[in-house]
């Protein structure tokens, strides 16, 4: 579907006929910080925001939700599997490097061992896009991996700021499906609108990822990590605010004859990630973990999944983390290291 | 100050007084501080100082518990409170640090800032120190923000340690004070004064948006648990699930383990990325404490924690 | 050859803390205790003083540690019935009364008690309140084993009824049972009989037995107790109504060279405590002590009787009381007694005056034992003019009697209070236990 | 003595109140009350412990959140324990703690600590008669979350 | 771990439980609770049937836990414990459910509610049960060896108590002789015996007696340890020696109060303490014509509210011997009370009254008054019968003071970790029925050092410190309860909440396998818990009462499952 544009007033007005007959999902700010949240009007949206706290992944992959309630009636056992969605749901104003980090959850949820909760959530959700207004904050680094915050690709429709209007680009049936629902408050670009309505080029510092992986395997025993990881205090905010992150774990919670089996988020940089009951705990200090963490963003996931790096560059990570470990100065400590192929 | 500090540092290590000193550094933009371990004498200059060092680095020091040496921190007034405390409950010893003291004129609450400014501290350059006042530069010019627009909670009535004993200062260290008509407790009081439901609805709204995250409990000077109770399985306390209620018991809990502990340097409000006024939870307790018991945590070294202590005389609303 | 065992005579606190010593010390014990309960006296108290402790909780533990232990044989229910032989070798033959219960059996549930139709006067509560004729002689007695007592159980005197032996769910009634004889070898004899309380009707200007408001000091104790005949309400005999005025009297009978010439030393300390009792219950309630010498000379006695003046409305009158009359309509006892006034000239003028209350209180004299007598004659045991058991060295040997081998402590040798009694108990026990270990080693023994 | 416990047709709402009693007094006191059929509202389930300063703050937080309708902690009278001091400690957390359940809202009646002697049985019957009565007119403590509903809060 | 299996039985006590409770729905219940493998309900368990019934069960099901449901465990637990172990069961692996002081007895009105609350005390007491483990009693040796402090007649009479017992005894007296405070005294009441006649064959027969090391001019520097273990350093002249003991007695005695201040004692010289009476005239000075005897002097005023007990006593003594030896003498006794409790102090009492000895009771608020300059000459006081003021000539004024507590107390209190009551006088466990013992087990104290005691009375209390002493020497074992405390090294993070909260001092920081953590003294422990309540992480458990325990039952109350790694 060809561009289009919309004006600025009429995107609420979109905004509300969509949330009549979708669930509405968009960025609210409560006492200062940003979350995607459900709205029943788009005026209770935020447009003045750089990104959300918690990633629009807890949309998807929830910090808490409940599988399926069991109850025990003398021998036999009901089940009762919960409905993750009562309503289809379009999630508005949603970032590009949280787009590219859903296609990356994608691989983890619905390749061969499917996760049917986290399919249908994104089955039955449409996603707005929302270029990143320029400049892109200092923090952000997402171009490094490949994203592109002007690029539609990933989600349904992507909307760019020009100025008075927004353009509209609807790369998918649902994306077309929800501009239709919109019918006159789009309008097609004049051929002058076409050339000038330009978002201007984003330009953000690249860092040098070539051979990332292959130079970090390379410091399994460095003690790098040994002052890396000084300053951690193990907090997991890191992996809680980090979109691509996806350990959970899961427990029962009920009484021995009723109760609800939940999954919820799990940090691999607690103490007792990877204890064991034996006692036994591989990754025993934060030296371990720390490591582990860069290992399974830059070489683990990689290697399991095919794709590129599972970092989209959202900054979120260093922007929280009370000790200061910032992702962006282990990526140049790496990159300065010794790589193979100066070797 | 900052060259005082870094030369210090220099002189320290190279006479091997220390293996590393813990201060702060400039993160990845200038308003984004971040804590340092200066381990070689030349990374000494990347230490600064000033209005946005807002960690409280003392959790740090359990870290060099099991080092020959000795190592340094760089301890503002609130946060000697945290070395008292550990030295009290045997965590390591007084000599086990060198303890470098700074002159602190209160501290900067970023997002109050970003309110009164309008802006996010993305764009903020640079913070001083000017009396009353501080000295904020955003995109090239300096604007002048009075003090108690911006100042941390904590700092308008500073309880710095008065018998504190630093082995270096960069300045004579005395407790901040500025006249500001907020009391203490107000916002405990201000909560005190809501009808019982509202106040139900309240902290139950807060501790519906808990992720149990942790953070708090990681950043906190008290929590030093080699294994914390909610970590056992034999029993199991709480599920690790973040549902609203196994979320109660988790911030009660860690409330009464922090009472008589808790030395209100805000790090676990401060961290926690859904905003939970935790602060306001702890400072009922240390106004519990000071009332009931008249007891304040990491002011003296003999004194005992008042859980631990009883008085002959305590109130008996029980008999 | 001295064997390892020795005969306690009274289930009084002395003679359970003896007991509980020597089992302790590994040395077999009979404890030979006349009622079907150990506890004695102090068992019938609410609360003792100085410390106001509830009587029963700090007696049960020790009754339950007594009875409980392996090397303390409970003789309930049974009396001395002769003893021969000399130290380190006794021979005493003990009589058992028939219970008519089987004891391993009965649980103490009390079925058979709620259904027997036969009530009599129950001499736990002094007489105040009624008993079953089968019976547990108070809630937490120790054997927890109902007796049928046999003046009064209807089948025993008139053969009828027999209905607890349908009830009883346990079978542990047993008609048949007849007294039994045991035959006792042991090294030596601890007595603490423990002491009864002197009858004050000798003393007739006090008018006790004909005014109805004039009661002793025991059955005021088992009038406030909870587990008393009123449930622990102050209520007076003659109309049951709780006094607003209380009159104590001491020394009645005692320090009284035609009755008791000594001092009993407990009844001070008593009354005080009975006036706080009163006052905690009722707090508007006021009583006076009639006393001669207020003898409060154990640790924090002192302290207790200032605060009882202080605190609990307590005022002390140093008189001792001509005699007690009663207004006919009110049936309000009027005590008489004499005073000191001044004259406006000041000069003293002692005159008679008088204090109407709506109780008194006799603080009667303590006298050993009743049957005492008879079983000193058994043991050959000489006794003081005031019918204490005789000690021949009051200074270095206090619990040693005149026969050797037989020790005794508490009341029975002199007045004395309950701390004082438990440490001769203990005192005793020591005594006791030098003896029984004397074949272990062989030693010049003083 | 204590009034008719449970009213058998009445609204049915039955509080379940945990209580926690020392063995020396509380626990002594439970018994002499029973001893003296003394009746009360059969609402509370007794937990012995050695000694009231055996309670954690975490039992009495851990129950109110799961749903008991309340938590009644026994102990001696201060002075009278049996190890001398551990009613003190006692004192000094339910002190706290009330202030802080307080604080976050839940009410004052649903935790309680009362000193009971081995010899105040009356005390401990008027004492759950009072403790019960009161929690039955604050009505169910309905638990957050969790078991009792599915919906994890708003997510 | 083999599969646990919880035996649950019933108990219908007549029908003081079957009479409420519906004993066979609180079976049928029990039966569905997990783990449970034999539900048993009998007439009275705590009868012979009932107990070998449990034997039985415990065989016949390979039991592993032992649930009984009936009365209070406070008077039946040992003996559901003991038909456990009769069965072979460690006896902790026991859980005891009162259904009926605290269900049947008191829900009488409601059989339903009742029933109900049964079932679920037993489910909470399975739960309970689930998580108990077998414990051994901790048992620590006693050396068979006793210390005494103090030679006076309290002490020498306890070293002997002990030492005809066959107990060796070491008795440290800081003097160079033995016999304390009686040495001073040269009549004893009543007889008005010679205090030699007395005091030396006593003090022969301890210096004789082969069990009993007597350490002259000695004093006990430092004791450490607890019951049946104490290390007691006793300095002589300079030089320390060790000595390994069970048990201590402490026989310290007390002192006789010096009024200074009152009745003008310092300034006038024939103004004298009845001590100094003894030491003056009874040497054979000549006896005084005049006498006043002023009684309670320092004693039940504010600053000091006891009786001295036996002032009285020891006053009348002496008027007595004044009497007997100058009958023209006039002696006056002035007094606030006459104690003199008893048959035979009484007696003497009345002795003295006959003798003409004049007793005058005087108002502590306005004392008598000694009159003259230089020396005493009259003693002014009221004349509370008379209502008027009257003078007593006086040769000679005797006050009568009470014995105070030793200075020494405290050092003596804060060494052996036992408490000093209010007026200096140690405090014992319990004035009534514990009076010679302390909380602390195997300290025990006689004569004036617990309170002012006369002779007979210091001697019956140090026979009586003598019993209990021998008591765990004799045992040559010390048991104490398995429900102490016990730290989990691995996962202490020594803050130190625990040694600050044990009432014992039986918790301690010390170096071991995991650095510095908490370790406890099971011989010093009491199993009170209040350790386990302070501690943060949950290192410190109670056995018998863990957390694991209490919360399994929390949880069966609120039908929640928390059991944690268990089945």
């Amino acid at each position: 579907m060809d561009r289009k544009k919309i004006s600025k007033a009429d995107l609420g007005r979109w905004l509300d006929t969509i949330a009549g007959k979708y669930e509405l999902i968009g960025p609210t700010e409560d006492e200062g910080i940003i979350q995607f949240g459900p709205v029943q009007s788009s005026a209770e949206l935020t447009l003045e925001y750089a990104n959300s706290l918690i990633p629009p992944k807890s949309l998807f992959f929830p910090p808490v939700e409940s599988l399926f309630a069991f109850r025990k009636r003398g021998e036999e056992i009901q089940l009762e599997e919960t409905k993750p969605l009562q309503q289809d749901r379009v999630i508005f104003g949603i970032r590009n490097c949280d787009v590219g980090s859903l296609s990356l959850l994608d691989r983890v949820f619905c390749d061969d061992l499917e996760d049917s909760y986290y399919r249908e959530r994104r089955e039955r959700t449409t996603l707005i896009a929302l270029a990143c207004p320029t400049p892109p904050r200092s923090s952000c680094f997402c171009t490094t991996f490949g994203i592109d915050p002007l690029s539609p690709a990933g989600s349904d429709i992507l909307l760019t700021d020009v100025g008075d209007v927004y353009l509209v680009d609807a790369v998918t049936d649902k994306g077309e499906e929800l501009v239709a629902l919109g019918e006159g408050l789009f309008a097609p670009l004049t051929e002058g609108e076409e050339k000038e309505l330009q978002p201007p080029p984003v330009d953000m510092p690249q860092l040098d990822v070539r051979e990332l992986r292959e130079r970090l395997e390379a410091l399994w025993e460095d003690e790098y990590w040994e002052k890396l990881s000084l300053p951690c205090l193990g907090c997991g905010i890191c992996t809680y605010v980090c979109p691509t992150c996806h350990c959970f774990d899961i427990s029962d919670v009920g009484s021995t004859s009723d109760g609800v089996r939940y999954r919820c988020w799990d940090s691999c940089m607690y103490s007792d990630f990877a204890l064991m009951v034996s006692g036994e705990n591989p990754r025993p200090t934060k030296r371990e973990r720390t490591r582990n963490r860069y290992f399974h963003k830059f070489s683990t996931f990689p290697s399991r999944y095919g794709t590129g790096y599972a970092c989209v560059g959202c900054a979120r990570c260093l922007v929280h983390c009370p000790g200061g470990v910032e992702i962006t100065e282990v990526i140049k400590d790496i990159s300065a290291k010794e790589g193979v192929s100066d070797r | 100050m900052e060259d005082k500090l870094q030369e210090l540092v220099v002189e320290l290590l190279g006479d091997g007084a220390m293996e590393y000193f813990i201060g702060y550094r400039q993160g990845f933009e200038p308003s984004h501080v971040v804590p340092c371990f200066v381990t070689d004498k030349s990374e000494a200059d990347r230490l600064i100082w000033g209005p946005l060092c807002l960690q409280n680095l003392s959790k740090y020091v359990l870290q060099a518990r099991d080092l020959d040496g000795k190592v340094g921190l760089l301890v503002k007034g609130c946060d000697a409170r945290a070395i008292v405390e550990l030295v009290k409950q045997h965590q390591i010893e007084r000599d086990k640090i060198v303890v470098v003291g700074v002159p602190c004129e209160g501290q900067v609450d970023p997002r109050k800032m970003e309110q009164v400014l309008g802006v996010s501290m993305e764009q903020v350059t640079d913070v001083e120190d000017a009396g009353d006042e501080f000295l904020v530069k955003v995109g090239g010019e300096v604007s002048k923000l009075g003090k108690e627009q911006v100042l941390r909670d904590k700092c308008f009535y500073c309880k710095h340690p008065t018998s504190f004993d630093y082995d270096y200062t960069l300045g004579e260290v005395q407790p901040f004070t500025i006249d500001s008509e907020s009391e203490e407790y107000d916002a405990v009081e201000k909560l005190e004064e809501l009808p019982l439901e509202e106040r139900r609805a309240y902290w139950l709204k807060q501790f519906e948006r808990c992720i149990r995250c942790n953070a708090c409990r990681e950043v906190c000077y008290g929590c030093y648990c080699k294994e914390c109770i909610f970590d056992r399985t034999d029993p199991r306390w709480l599920d690790r699930t973040p549902l609203p209620r196994e979320n109660e018991i988790y911030h009660l809990i860690r409330a009464v383990h922090l009472a008589g502990r808790c030395i209100d340097c805000g790090e676990c409000e401060r961290v926690c990325p859904v905003n939970i006024p935790l602060g306001r939870l702890y400072k009922k307790l240390q106004k519990d404490i000071a009332e009931l018991f008249d007891y304040e945590a990491g002011m003296e070294y003999d004194t005992v924690p008042p859980l631990v202590d009883f008085e002959l005389d305590d109130q008996d609303p029980f008999l | 050859m001295s064997n390892r065992s020795v005969v306690v005579v009274g289930g009084g606190i002395a003679g359970i803390q003896a007991s509980i010593d020597l089992a302790n010390m590994g040395f077999r014990v009979y404890l030979v205790e006349q009622t079907p309960s150990i506890g004695g006296r102090m068992a019938q108290l609410d609360k003792t003083f100085p410390t106001n402790d509830c009587s029963m909780c700090i007696l049960a533990p020790k009754m339950i540690e007594c009875a409980g232990h392996e090397n303390v044989e409970l003789l309930t229910y049974s009396e001395l019935a002769e003893v021969r032989g000399t130290e380190d070798d006794f021979k005493v033959t003990v009589r058992r009364k028939p219970r008519y219960v089987d004891l391993t059996r009965c649980t103490g549930c009390g079925d058979c008690t709620e259904k027997c139709p036969r009530r009599v006067p129950d001499e736990f509560n002094v007489g105040l309140g009624k008993r079953k004729a089968i019976y547990l002689p108070f809630p937490q007695a120790v054997p927890r084993k109902v007796t049928i007592d046999e003046e009064a159980c209807l089948y025993l005197t008139k053969g009828r009824c027999r209905v607890c032996e349908e009830v009883c769910q346990a079978g542990a009634i047993d008609f048949e049972q007849q007294e039994e004889i045991l035959e006792l070898e042991v090294g030596a004899l601890l007595l603490a009989t423990g002491f009864d309380p002197f009858d004050p009707a000798s003393l007739e200007e006090y008018g006790y037995g004909k005014i109805e408001n004039v009661i002793t000091g025991l059955e005021y104790e088992r009038l406030i107790c909870a587990s008393g005949p009123t449930g622990g309400h102050l209520e007076r005999p003659s109309d049951g109504k709780v006094p607003g005025a209380v009159a104590f009297i001491q020394c009645v009978g005692s320090r009284d060279v035609n009755y008791k010439p000594y001092c009993s030393s407990v009844c001070c300390m008593h009354a005080t405590k009975e006036a706080i009792l009163a006052n905690e219950h009722y707090p508007d309630l006021k009583s006076f002590i009639f006393y001669t010498d207020m003898r409060a000379v154990g640790k924090q006695f002192q302290e207790y009787i200032i605060r009882a003046r202080d605190e609990y409305d307590v005022s002390y009158v140093r008189s001792r009381p001509g005699k007690i009359t009663v207004d006919e309509e009110t049936s309000n006892p009027i005590v008489w007694y004499d005073e000191t006034v001044y004259s406006e000239a000041g000069d003293p003028v002692r005159r008679v005056t008088s204090l109407e209350v709506d109780l008194v209180v006799l603080c009667q004299a303590l006298v050993p034992h009743t049957d005492h007598q008879e079983m000193a004659q058994k043991l050959g045991l000489e006794l003081d003019e005031s019918g204490f058991i005789a000690i021949e060295d009051r200074l270095f040997h206090p619990v040693d009697t005149s026969v050797a081998g037989v020790f005794a402590c508490g009341f029975c040798q002199g007045p004395q209070d309950i701390p004082d009694s438990v440490i001769q108990a203990s005192a005793a026990a020591a005594r006791v236990a030098e003896i029984l270990s004397l074949e272990d080693r062989e030693l010049e023994h003083a | 003595m204590a009034s008719e416990s449970s009213d058998e047709g009445g609204n049915g709402y039955e509080p379940k109140i945990l209580v926690f009693a020392c063995n020396w007094c509380s626990y002594a006191g439970a018994d002499l009350a029973g001893v003296s059929r003394l009746q009360m509202p059969a609402n509370c389930r007794i937990i012995r412990v050695m000694c009231s300063g055996r309670v954690r703050p975490e039992f009495v937080v851990t129950a109110l959140s799961k749903g008991l309708d309340g938590v009644l902690v026994l102990g001696c009278h201060p002075g009278e324990c049996h190890y001398s001091e551990g009613n003190y400690f006692t004192r000094r957390r339910g002190l706290l703690l009330k202030n802080l359940l307080q604080f976050v809202g839940i009410e004052p009646e649903r935790f309680q600590v009362r000193w009971v002697s081995a010899s105040e049985g009356a005390k401990f019957a008027d004492t759950v008669e009072q403790v019960t009565e009161q929690i039955r007119a604050l009505g169910p403590n309905r638990p957050q979350g969790g078991m009792h509903s599915t919906e994890p809060g708003d997510r | 771990m083999p599969k646990t299996r919880v035996g649950v039985f019933v108990c219908h006590c007549g029908n003081n439980i079957g009479g409420v409770v519906r004993v066979p729905e609180v079976v049928e219940y029990a039966r569905t609770l997990p783990n449970v493998a034999c539900v048993e309900d009998n007439l009275y368990t705590c009868s012979e049937e009932g107990l070998s019934s449990i034997r039985e069960q415990i065989a016949e099901h390979g039991l592993n836990r032992v649930v009984v449901a009936s009365c209070t465990p406070r008077t039946h637990e040992p003996l559901f414990r003991e038909a456990c172990e009769q069965a072979g069961l460690n006896k902790y692996l026991f859980e005891f459910v009162n259904i009926r002081e605290h269900c049947s007895w008191v829900h009488m009105h409601d059989p339903a509610m009742a029933t109900q609350k049964a079932k679920e005390l037993v489910r909470m007491g399975v739960a309970k049960a689930r998580f108990l483990e077998p414990q051994e009693e901790f048992e620590s040796s006693v050396f068979p060896a006793a210390l005494v402090i103090g030679g006076g007649v309290a002490g020498m009479t306890a070293a002997l108590g002990l030492a005809n017992q066959g107990i060796q005894v070491h008795l440290v007296e800081r003097d160079q002789e033995l016999g304390g405070l009686i040495r001073e005294v040269r009549t004893l009441f009543p007889a008005g015996q010679a205090t030699e006649e007395v005091l030396q064959p006593l003090a022969e027969q301890v210096r004789n007696h082969r069990q009993i090391t007597v350490h002259l001019g000695s004093e006990v520097e430092d004791v450490g340890g607890f019951i049946g273990d104490f290390d007691v350093a006793v300095k002589a002249d300079g030089q320390v020696n060790n000595l390994k003991v069970g048990a201590v007695i402490v026989a310290t005695g007390a002192e006789e109060l010096k009024p200074t201040g009152l009745y003008r004692y310092s300034e006038l010289g024939n103004v004298v303490t009845q001590l100094e009476f003894e030491e003056r005239f009874k040497r054979g000075a000549d006896v005084p014509r005049d006498v006043v005897i002023i009684n309670c002097v320092g004693a039940r005023i504010p600053e000091r509210t006891y009786c001295g007990r036996f002032c009285c006593t020891t006053a009348i003594k002496n008027a007595i011997w004044i009497k007997e030896r100058e009958p023209e003498a006039s002696v006056f006794v002035l007094h606030r009370d006459v104690m003199a409790y008893g048959v035979q102090i009484e007696e003497s009492y009345r002795r003295a009254m006959e003798l003409g000895v004049r007793f005058l009771r005087y108002d502590p608020e306005n004392p008598p008054q000694i009159l003259g300059d230089g020396r005493a000459e009259a003693v002014r006081v009221q004349h509370q019968l008379m209502g008027k003021e009257i003078v007593l000539p006086a040769e000679l004024v005797v006050l009568t003071t009470p014995l105070v507590a030793r200075d020494d107390n405290p050092r003596l209190s804060k060494m052996l970790k036992v408490p000093l009551g209010g007026e200096g006088f140690f405090l014992e466990a319990h004035l009534k029925l514990r009076p010679i013992e302390f909380s602390t087990d195997g300290v025990y104290v006689c004569g004036s050092a617990r309170y002012p005691a006369n002779i007979p009375e210091s001697v019956s209390q140090a026979y009586a410190s003598a019993a209990k002493a021998s008591i765990p020497i004799r045992e040559g074992v010390v048991r104490a309860e398995a429900i102490t405390a016990l730290c989990d090294e691995r996962t202490c993070s020594a803050c130190g909440n625990c040694v600050e909260v044990c009432p014992f001092g039986a918790v301690e920081l010390q170096e071991g396998r995991f650095g510095r953590t908490a370790q406890v003294n099971p011989a010093q422990c009491k199993g009170c818990g209040c350790c386990v309540a302070a501690c943060p992480s949950g290192a410190m458990q109670q056995s018998g009462f863990n957390d694991r325990q209490l919360l399994s039952m929390i949880g069966a109350l609120a039908e929640e499952m928390t059991g944690g790694v268990g089945e």
